[in-house]
């Protein structure tokens, strides 16, 4: 039966190409037309070490990495020990048959074994071990042999002199796998036949990155740290292709602090780093925000506390990026919910800040940043970007930088302008920017910096991708939740849906300020709101249970909250579960009433 | 570096905000000779920006009409080379204190001086907390006695001099705010330095360590024959402890951080469009 | 009439001498058995400038600065002009009327003018104005000179050249006073004529610093900030003298990192900062919390954000010191109210921080830590240090440093015990320390590490000086507060009383874990809980409109967030004003239900 | 230096946690230079604190069956400071990367050095970020193209022991993970050493960087004329690139921290009680 959603998982050694077989053999599937979505772990070791690849296929959009796994594909005889428990009854297993033997309980699983060795030799080209692989499980899985040439053309066409040897190893695979097996696995795929579609296969760091690019962002400062460091690494390259500039600082301080620097002589900059290095950043994002001065600072958050797990997810920055700051500077904070939404919510980023003259907290996480995920060709020429306001200083005889205005936003100079010059002052200030300490001058500038959130609040609502909302309008259940949890979700919802229950769902992409309108006409008549998240205390559920009480309790609305700390994101049925849970209760209560 | 064809004074540079600093202070000499610099230079002052940490010195750039940055303590120099990064035609200065520069913002010294980031740093080095009411700072010597260090201090002072030309520093150099003329040329010949010149200014804390009499005494100018090309020649100055020499311990031509930026971006070609760089993602 | 309740105020340039005038004067007022409470201002410029030195001086405990000012002493004409407009009507103004002269307006006023240069030169020892001037205000005040000789003995008596000259001084100003002023001013003093009584005379960073070395610190590693410097200077003094070591740190991240290392070793450490040195601290806090490793944090707050307001007070860090960390990390958090307070706080703090390895952070502020009190003589006696627990090495063999324990605390081995050597580890680890990243370690570690909050605020119950309550125990209207606004607190609730109104009032010290029982209880049956903070958010009253939101809105009790944010603490009547207020509207809506 | 009596094998030191390094890295041989000094020593390990920041090289305490603490990313230099304050009777290491050291850590080092913290810090220095997977670090070559300099570096790298010996530090060597021998002996120097001993480690990165072959070719012993208390010379042997020399650059003697630390307290007496400190604040 074409099953056209699979989970299949790849283990073995890290070296051994495991992410070079399940990368080709996504993009094949890409290729084909299906949608993927991956998920890896990293070793503890440096080199070497256990390394997982998983990716799920289907001819839908995929939103999670799914729950149960299909197949496994195994290399060696550790691959399939570590992982055969974890495969669903009745799974298949494709294993290279000269490094691994099913053992007990194999009876359960549907068993291809590859000779890859052998194949290989049979050659003479070791090196093609993996497109042997590869062959065998696009012969398997029902892929078409053609589009996976073309993959190899372009992948390794560059190759020339070992072209012809790769092209070989594949069919080799292809072929033995068509010549031996004669059942077809239980799951396999059937891509649409017709012309690839369009899109991208892409990652949520490059989409993160490529967004920064589109917004006009041409300085990047950043200090090298995992799950963050690609985003240096892809801009390392393409900024200066448009006359930008990539500095690795000597660390996370000096990185935002040359952010600042560079965006108070006007050039739209920001830095990216995971949440070791946002606490460092903490005294300089209150300058930011004390100076006002427009920068973007990305947190691909991973599992702490302190150094904590650095290859793995969480969601446990939230009230770091709300709250960390001496006294209280405003900053907003916005959190992307897939690959394809980092892309527009680094627009969103940028032309906040720019804006509102703020720093702007970018809160990714170590599940979507390497994560590939195929999705629609970012729409570039739907890219908007809000200019920051700038002074006509042939009009304004004695500019005042912090103007008092009744946005709360004053234009800004940009060094090089004759009659504009100004201190930006980190000490309290006056309207020309001078230190000042009175009573009365620090809570006009207080209540003018912290305007701004209210101003924004306001004309955000006309804003695009700020909101995602869906489900049943008249659901008792809602789930609201942030950040990447939102492809579980949606996957959840799809199927309690179609078992029968009704449920609405809301994610805020802007969580600072938070989209109060929208909000309270969400909770508005729910009798119970499931807050999934990666993290402990529950963060974002205690700012709703917090910001939205009145309407909580009034209306009667309880918040669930569902937190999961194990360093991985959540599964669907996770939150499945819950809802069941969620309306079970909700039904037994309703009996009782 | 951008100039001006009129001449302006002095007092065209200064601004209508009053320095908080105590009379007599180094800093004034400091500030005086920086504006004469610019005057001289003809810098065009839209076209100059001073960052600055936190400290006495540090208010600095709120006395001068120019585009200026009060940071936060320690990161004036990766606040400056933020600057010139985004807009390398600005003439872009760093000033602060001993505590600033070589104690919390020690850490960014050797990276400034290792990119050669095109700016001037004048550190304003009066051996001493000021702002904070007279602690110790990394240069304060052997066994000063403060509330602080109520049994007088027992750590080495480091050399500034030394360390920054250790760094790879392309222009190293000592002035005394007491020696305005020769202080004024020394910061022309920082900024008109194509890298990241380095100022250590002796300039005294009347205040909380009075140390004019001492410099008066122990300074004294680089031997004419000294040749600043030569950089061990120059660590042996600087490790002169007895006498304070003045002056440029040593030059060097060096592509400047901004230079090597445009090489890059020369490298990457700009035939780029974001569209082209989408076609590597489609699937 | 004597009035033994009055405020006054010293200004002029800061060299005079106003902080000198101020100090002694109150320090005879104290040895004359009176009770002070100081304020002062910093002027902008490092040296000159213009101060102000405010003194509230009582026969009952004073609790803050007070509302108006009675007597104005003004020593130069800026000293009068700029002061003159806040002294009330009937007021009294001494002045040294050698260098000012009352201008128009001052009809309103009693006026004592005093030749202080003349009398100084008539003697021929001009430094002996500012005694001129104090034996002047001995005088016409009503302090008993012979107190005022023992105090220049006490404080003056080691110059002893001049020790008559300056006797003399002090005479020639309370004789001129006494000859040339027949009427007595409208407000003065009338010391309990006893014995001078028991007690101290101490600043907030005096009694800060007293509470360590009690609670028996003995590394200090700081860098200098105001208002956090004299904690670092005096200690810097008096740890040497117990065996201990102050070490000046580069900056703020080298001084916590410290503290961490030498409290890893054994010893009882400790830092103290303000917000821009807490910001960089957040890095570290959070490794101290991952590695279970007890150490005390003090933050003196100043207005921000930023650079802020050095010299200002503000409370604005209750959210950094609750959040700042990337992921989750414990830690617990006490604010103390009054400068006797901060000594007991400190033994709070370190017995938190050692008992359950957790990093504690001690909120004072700009308006406490530099203020005179009079306050009792601490209890010594009664000071009571719990110890942090160590193993048993001789029957643990294989020791775990982080067993899993139903408390969330873990015996914790010192270097130098044989048999007990372990990896400290800020990455996830298992009980024996080793880096461990399964979902199953990491759920289990982060539920150990917060288990301890749990443990503490069970155990905490049982602690002294951890909540401060008071008032009308059937009050309508209640009062919630947090650090150094008990003072105006109490005495805007002594004067409702006075006046008729009915009020409770609840103080945690320790504000993380938050005494839940004691507060739940103090809400019942309210109708409003007024939370007066000195930040422009109200976070306090957010934390607390959250965290008990439930019984709140239950028993319909409203919060009203007060909250000012000029650099100026709370004075009586803001607070008194809205205890009025707020009983009127619960009047009025009572009418209307 | 609280040392055992009775001898003790490498095997004994070597804790069961087994090293992430990959096969080849040259902190391997770090590692066991470091145990055969620690029992050729005969150091007692309940008496042994190792501190160490974030990278590869970072991991090393959890190898080792001694105290050790895996602190944060550039902060080992105050949190050895610290454990030594609190027990100068320890002995304490810091150890890590050239990353950790001289990039984000960068400010600790001169502080750590004037000080003079009774310590050895062994820097293991591959020229790369090895943890984050191939960044170049502070001493990274001209040129360097990876992933994150994709046109090649174009900032000058930085001179460890230079830098250090302009610090005013009194023990300054450099060694490399090929020669065990000798970094043993560099190790044991830098114990016995009273004072703050860096040592600057060439262990190459075979994943990201290997420099093995390079670093055969142009490493070689210092001079045996060399005089070793003669900075000046030493930061001649320093300034050579072409060749690097292995050994110590520098030693001098002079009173280590915590003697000052003991200093003080002599000074401030040790009469006091609480309740004397009181009475000075009696009304
Ligand atoms: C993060 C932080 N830590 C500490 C301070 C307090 N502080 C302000 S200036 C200063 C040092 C001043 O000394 P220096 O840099 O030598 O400048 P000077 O006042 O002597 O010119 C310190 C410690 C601060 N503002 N911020
Ligand atoms: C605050 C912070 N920033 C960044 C990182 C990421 N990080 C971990 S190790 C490292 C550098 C590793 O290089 P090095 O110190 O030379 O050690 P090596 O791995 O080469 O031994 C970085 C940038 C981090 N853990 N913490
Ligand atoms: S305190 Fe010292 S450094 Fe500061 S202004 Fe006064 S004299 Fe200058
Ligand atoms: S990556 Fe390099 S430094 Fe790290 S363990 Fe491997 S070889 Fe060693
Ligand atoms: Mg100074
Ligand atoms: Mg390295």
């Amino acid at each position: 039966m074409p099953v056209n959603d699979m989970v299949i998982r790849i283990g073995g050694e890290s070296g051994e190409g495991i992410v070079t077989i399940g990368e080709v053999f996504v993009r094949i599937a890409a290729f084909s037309g299906l949608e993927v979505y991956t998920f890896r772990t990293f070793p503890a070791e440096i080199l070497g070490g256990h390394v997982t690849f998983q990716a799920r296929i289907s001819d839908k959009p995929v939103l999670s990495q799914g729950d149960d796994i299909d197949v496994l594909v195994s290399l060696n005889q550790e691959g399939y020990d570590k992982h055969i428990g974890e495969l669903r009854p009745g799974g298949t297993v494709v294993y290279d048959s000269t490094n691994a033997a099913p053992t007990s309980g194999a009876d359960d699983h549907v068993l291809y074994p590859i000779p890859v060795d052998e194949l290989a030799r049979s050659i003479d080209f070791m090196r093609g071990r993996n497109l042997v692989m590869i062959g065998a499980m696009v012969q398997l899985f029902g892929l078409p042999l053609d589009r996976a040439e073309q993959m190899v053309h372009r992948r390794l066409g560059r190759f020339k002199d070992v072209l012809a040897n790769n092209l070989e190893s594949l069919s080799l695979g292809y072929k033995y796998a068509e010549e031996h097996f004669t059942q077809r696995p239980p799951v396999y795929l059937e891509p649409p036949l017709e012309e690839a579609k369009d899109g991208l296969v892409i990652t949520g760091n490059q989409a993160l990155a490529l967004g920064a690019v589109a917004a006009g962002c041409r300085v990047y400062a950043g200090y090298p740290i995992t799950p963050a460091t690609d985003i240096l690494e892809f801009l390392a390259k393409e900024l200066p292709k448009v006359g930008g500039v990539v500095i690795q600082a000597e660390d996370e301080i000096a990185a935002i602090n040359m952010v600042i620097g560079a965006s108070f002589a006007g050039v739209r900059a920001m830095t990216a780093t995971s949440g070791p290095g946002l606490s460092l950043m903490v005294e300089a994002l209150s300058l930011a925000s004390m100076t006002e001065v427009p920068i973007v600072v990305v947190d691909v958050q991973r599992a702490g506390p302190s150094t904590g797990m650095p290859t793995k997810t969480a969601q446990g920055d939230l009230y770091l990026a709300f709250y960390a700051g001496n006294d209280e500077a405003p900053r907003f904070v916005i959190a992307p919910s897939s690959v394809e939404d980092c892309f527009y919510q680094m627009i969103n980023a940028f032309n906040l800040a720019e804006r509102y003259q703020v720093p702007v907290i970018v809160l990714s996480d170590q599940s979507l940043a390497p994560r590939v995920e195929t999705c629609a060709r970012f729409r570039l020429d739907q890219v908007r970007l809000f200019e920051r306001e700038i002074p006509d200083l042939s009009q304004d005889n004695g500019y005042q930088r912090y103007r008092i205005t009744e946005t709360g936003v004053s234009p800004m100079a940009i060094p090089g302008s004759k009659g504009g010059h100004y201190t930006a002052e980190g000490l309290e200030h006056n309207e020309k920017g001078n230190p000042n300490y009175t009573p009365q001058m620090h809570q006009a500038m207080t209540d003018k910096r912290w305007r701004k959130v209210d101003t924004a609040r306001q004309q955000l609502v006309l804003w695009s991708n700020v909101v995602e909302e869906w489900g049943d309008d008249d659901a008792a259940i809602a789930i609201m939740g942030w950040g990447s949890s939102l492809g579980p979700v949606q996957e959840a919802m799809a199927r309690a849906q179609a078992a029968g229950y009704k449920v609405a769902a809301l994610f805020p992409k802007v969580l600072f300020p938070m989209p109060d309108l929208r909000i309270r006409r969400f909770i508005r008549g729910r009798r119970a709101i499931i807050i999934p998240e990666l993290n402990q205390l529950g963060q974002f559920a205690r700012v709703i249970q917090h910001r939205y009480s009145r309407e909580l309790i009034r209306d009667s609305v309880e918040v669930v909250s569902l937190t999961k700390y194990q360093g991985l994101p959540f599964r669907p049925v996770e939150i499945f579960d819950k809802v069941v849970e969620v309306s079970q209760a909700l039904a037994v209560r309703a009996g009782v009433e | 570096m951008i100039t001006l064809t009129e001449s302006f004074k002095v007092k065209d540079l200064k601004s209508d905000v009053k320095p908080i600093w105590c009379p007599g202070c180094g800093d004034f000499g400091v500030l005086n000779a920086f504006l004469k610099a610019l005057t001289d230079l003809k810098l065009d002052p839209a076209h100059v920006a001073i960052a600055s940490g936190i400290g006495c010195s540090g208010r600095f750039p709120a006395f001068v009409n120019a585009y200026g940055f009060h940071g936060v303590h320690g990161r004036v120099l990766p606040l400056a080379t933020g600057i010139k990064l985004a807009k390398p035609e600005l003439t872009v200065f760093a000033v602060g204190g001993d505590g600033d520069a070589f104690s919390i913002g020690a850490g960014h010294l050797p990276h400034a001086a290792r990119r050669n980031v095109d700016l001037t740093y004048i550190v304003m080095d009066n051996e001493i907390y000021g702002l904070t009411k007279g602690q110790p700072s990394p240069t304060s010597p052997f066994g000063m006695e403060r509330k602080a260090s109520p049994y007088g201090t027992y750590d080495a002072p480091l050399n500034p001099v030394a360390m920054v030309l250790s760094y790879g520093a392309t222009f190293v150099a000592r002035g005394f705010s007491s020696q305005p003329r020769e202080l004024t040329e020394l910061i022309k010949r920082g900024v008109e330095h194509p890298g990241f010149a380095f100022i250590q200014v002796i300039s005294p804390c009347v205040t909380f360590y009075d140390t004019y009499a001492r410099f008066k005494e122990s300074t004294t100018p680089i031997p004419d024959d000294h040749d600043p090309s030569d950089r061990a020649a120059a660590m042996g100055l600087a490790a002169e402890t007895n006498v304070q020499y003045l002056g440029v311990f040593y030059e060097e031509d060096r592509r400047a951080h901004h230079a090597g930026v445009t090489l890059v971006q020369e490298k990457a070609g700009s035939d780029f469009s974001l569209g082209d760089l989408l076609e590597r993602f489609e699937r």
